[in-house]
């Protein structure tokens, strides 16, 4: 079985989500193995195809046995190893953490919940290890639909936040096709390395700058670039608790990894692309310094939240945008370190909400409530502001170091402005967390009933993926050096070791 | 004033796609690439190699077999979307 | 002249794409917003198509399979395959999209979105 | 929706109509591999023989799909399709190459009834949710 691990990784958590809506009816407790279960063959998998990527370079998988270009293959290289593992590692805790948010919903609906949440997962994992890219609209598509019902499904709000992410998400997805046409159109091939060849020649082509033009267009709503976020605020502060750690944490990220892969993989960056790049450039600094100023506005920690990861995902297109060896070094740890950070800080936003607290002001007395919660925000929000010895710090200093050494003093100037604006918010925050006192009874009682913080202030499968986030947080933070040495390395589109 | 704006940019965008067109192969070129790299194989190899004489079902069903199962999931994920979105909804009305 | 002619589709589709972005970005009602977006991925699907054809060729089926080097008599058959996959998508999203606006009037009563906006902020 | 009893007329036009329907739909899915047609289109055309029925027979449509076997459908149907390709897992091949299945001498052939196997799949599934989304569209039961 070993040698179909590359097709497992996506088609696992496939398969169950075909079942789970008919187990969900029957049992609850054997659809919550069943899932558990894929997503563990899924994560096994990835890990599998990163160690082997390691060992003997990229794991080519041919679908139906036609090789490439004729068919479909999955390529798994150790960048694509590595963002599978921390997809499929985000599946499991999200899901635990998912578990207490559905306690009073019916197990048919539960089970279609979960079924779309398969669906967003393998999704994601599918766009990640494919290597063509027309495969890579359908599973741009299948994560895309089942993003919009899982957002819609938070309430009356979250409908209409669905409803509009969807219109933007779908016209994303129609301008990435319409980038594919225009590729085809001029080299006849689907399959990226292929591409990547016949690009070769074709780098001034007019069809070839718009294709380029459209996909980072398309990608760039996907992943919130800065004039086309208008999406993301409401989708992520108005999804359902239960699942606002997965949809924020990767979805963006995915959708970055896919732009990277495809700049630097396919097009692979020479003249008139690079006068594209610069153009992200420019929106990505603009995003940064723009979201963090209205994350300051917030009154709400989820949208405060969602507003920082406009700024955030404009650190990664920076990255991209710069496009030296450090500067990606900084682009691929930061869509580690802040995916783990915006993941915890999302579970934190749901562990407030499940509190009955939402906004910032109301958070007061959260440190006496809620200990180990507020201690993971500490650390989470030290590596959103980016001090050492979290992920964060080390995430923008390869960024900036990038940025130095192309010589665009404006970038790094910009770098750190915007990490003095982050402390701002996020020392707002914790100033409420942690100093102020508790309004107590005015504020009223948890929301809904049968939620109270218990001895352990919360259900265990909520505070243990907090807690294990947090901890990634700083792992990621204390062993950067191995992890950018022994693992990003490899993922640079040049051959640097 | 911003409505006229944004007619003006669709009008430009529009002109910015015939521009780009004009470099593309022309419609019905036999020897375009899209004509020559990568089909010709589907087109003569595909009754032999899958045992359909109609060579969109041979590239739907078995060269690209992967995509039509991505394809039939996103139509199950429709459905199960809607059965989210809907059937609980009647039935919190009704209560 | 023999430019025009070649392509004069890509023309005709640059407009039916633009058409669909006005009415995604200038129309208020969330149903001919979901209307714009399929006027969108049907222009796509025949940019698609225009590129499989090729002048004076057959539909590509034939039992017996096609000798070779007579690839060019017959229509390149990816296109077409590639946009039965984009047509269901579109189905599938049409779907859901009308799912969410079935939610949406049944609780604010009316489709503008301009009005939703306001009601959400209330 | 109209709950009067439907006409005699449209209700002994649909009776006529919906044989034909069903065994077009076969038609098209079977004759795939040598006509235009294959999984979508047939399970389209079974799921509007199925919602024409709803729509003239309504309330109470005397043959059909309920929505929760609509659901079955639509679930089955697409594991047909991923378990096939788990079925050449299995044997030895990579996912969907349909050439390994034990099920005759000739891989062409082999091959072309793996593909008439994961087409009744696409056609089940289509049927199954398309019936779905049209019965939750149409209001409350």
């Amino acid at each position: 079985m070993t040698e179909q691990f590359p097709a497992l990784i996506v088609v696992a958590p496939l398969v169950a989500a075909l079942l789970v809506p008919l187990t969900a009816r029957l049992s609850l407790a054997v659809t919550y193995c069943l899932i558990l279960v894929s997503l563990m063959v899924s994560l096994t998998g990835a890990l599998s195809a990163l160690r082997y990527s390691l060992v003997e370079g990229a794991w080519h998988y041919y679908f139906g046995g036609w090789p490439p270009p004729w068919g479909i293959e999955y390529v798994v290289d150790p960048l694509a190893g590595i963002i599978t593992s921390l997809v499929g590692l985000f599946g499991i805790l999200v899901f635990f953490y998912s578990i207490p948010f559905l306690a009073g919903k019916e197990p048919r609906e539960k089970g279609y919940f979960y079924s779309l949440y398969l669906l967003l997962l393998a999704g994601l994992l599918g766009i990640v290890a494919t290597g063509d890219v027309f495969n890579l609209y359908v599973f741009l598509e299948i994560s895309s639909l089942a993003a919009y019902a899982l957002i819609a499904f938070g309430g009356h709000q979250g409908v209409v936040a669905g409803f509009r992410y969807l219109l933007v998400g779908t016209a994303a997805g129609t301008l990435y096709l319409l980038g594919v046409g225009y590729t085809y159109a001029v080299t006849g091939s689907l399959n990226m390395a292929d591409l990547g060849n016949l690009l070769a020649s074709l780098q001034s082509s007019r069809p070839v700058i718009l294709a380029v033009a459209l996909i980072v267009t398309g990608l760039g709503i996907k992943m919130a670039l800065f004039p086309l976020y208008g999406w993301l605020p409401d989708a992520y502060s108005l999804s359902p608790p239960g699942v606002a750690p997965l949809i924020a944490g990767v979805m963006g990220k995915v959708s970055a990894y896919a732009l990277y892969r495809l700049l630097y993989f396919v097009f692979k960056p020479g003249g008139p692309v690079l006068q594209v790049l610069d153009v992200v450039g420019w929106l990505a600094a603009a995003g940064i310094i723009v979201g963090s100023v209205m994350a300051i506005a917030q009154k709400e920690f989820g949208r405060m939240l969602a507003y920082s990861s406009v700024s955030q995902m404009g650190y990664i297109a920076l990255g991209i945008a710069i496009g030296n060896a450090a500067a990606l070094t900084g682009t691929l740890l930061h869509i580690f370190s802040h995916a783990v950070a915006k993941g915890c800080l999302f579970m934190v936003a749901g562990n407030g909400s499940w509190w009955g607290r939402r906004k910032i002001s109301e958070m007061a007395g959260m440190s006496k409530a809620m200990p180990l919660t507020s201690a993971t925000l500490v650390v989470a929000s030290l590596s959103m502001v980016g001090l050492p010895p979290t992920a964060g710090f080390f995430s923008k200093w390869y960024l900036l170091m990038g940025a130095v050494e192309k010589g665009s003093w404006i970038y790094a100037v910009i770098l750190v402005i915007s990490s003095l604006l982050t402390a701002i918010y996020f020392f707002r925050v914790l100033e409420h967390v942690y100093l102020k006192k508790d309004p107590g009874a005015s504020l009223g009682t948890p929301a809904e009933e049968g939620r109270s913080l218990r001895g352990w202030e919360l259900a265990p499968s909520m505070l243990v993926p907090t807690l294990l986030l947090g901890l990634g947080i700083l792992a990621l933070g204390l062993f950067n050096a191995p992890f950018v040495d022994g693992l990003l390395k490899f993922s640079l589109p040049w051959r640097t070791w | 004033m911003t409505r006229k704006l944004g007619y003006l940019s669709l009008v430009l965008l529009a002109a910015l796609f015939i521009y780009v067109s004009l470099d593309l192969p022309p419609t019905g070129d036999p020897h375009s690439p899209p004509a020559t790299h990568v089909s010709p194989r589907y087109i003569e190899k595909a009754y032999k190699e899958t045992g359909a004489a109609n060579m969109v079902t041979a590239v739907l069903a078995d060269y690209r077999g992967y995509d039509t199962l991505g394809e039939t999931v996103v139509v199950f994920t429709a459905g199960v979307a809607t059965l989210l979105l809907l059937e609980g909804a009647f039935k919190f009305k009704k209560r | 002249m023999d430019a025009i002619a070649g392509h004069l589709n890509y023309w005709l589709i640059a407009v039916l794409f633009v058409v669909g972005v006005y009415g995604l970005a200038f129309q208020d009602n969330l149903l001919k917003k979901l209307m714009a977006l399929n006027v969108i991925s049907v222009s796509t699907i025949a940019f698609f198509l225009n590129l499989g054809q090729k002048v004076g060729a057959k539909a590509p089926i034939l039992p017996g399979g096609v000798k070779g080097g007579e690839a060019a008599a017959y229509a390149n058959p990816l296109p077409h395959t590639l946009m039965l996959t984009a047509i269901v998508v579109g189905v599938a999203t049409t779907g859901v999209g009308l799912a969410m606006i079935y939610r949406i009037f049944k609780h604010y009563h009316t489709l503008e979105e301009s009005e939703i906006l306001k009601g959400m902020r209330e | 929706m109209n709950k009067s009893r439907p006409t005699t007329i449209l209700d002994t036009c649909v009776r006529l109509i919906i044989p034909f329907y069903l065994v077009y739909a076969i038609y098209v899915l079977v004759h795939g591999h040598y006509s235009p047609g294959g999984g979508f289109q047939a399970g389209v055309v079974l799921a509007v023989s199925v919602i024409l029925v709803q729509l003239v027979q309504d309330p109470n449509p005397r043959w059909g799909l309920g929505r929760d076997a609509a659901v079955v459908f639509a679930c089955l149907g697409t594991f047909m399709y991923a378990g096939i390709g788990l079925l050449t897992m299995a044997w030895g091949g990579n996912m969907l190459d349909y050439g390994v299945l034990p099920l005759g001498e000739v891989e062409a052939e082999v091959r072309a009834l793996g593909t008439l196997g994961i087409e009744i799949g696409v056609t089940m599934a289509v049927m199954g949710v398309f019936v779905v989304i049209f019965n939750l569209l149409r209001g409350e039961e």
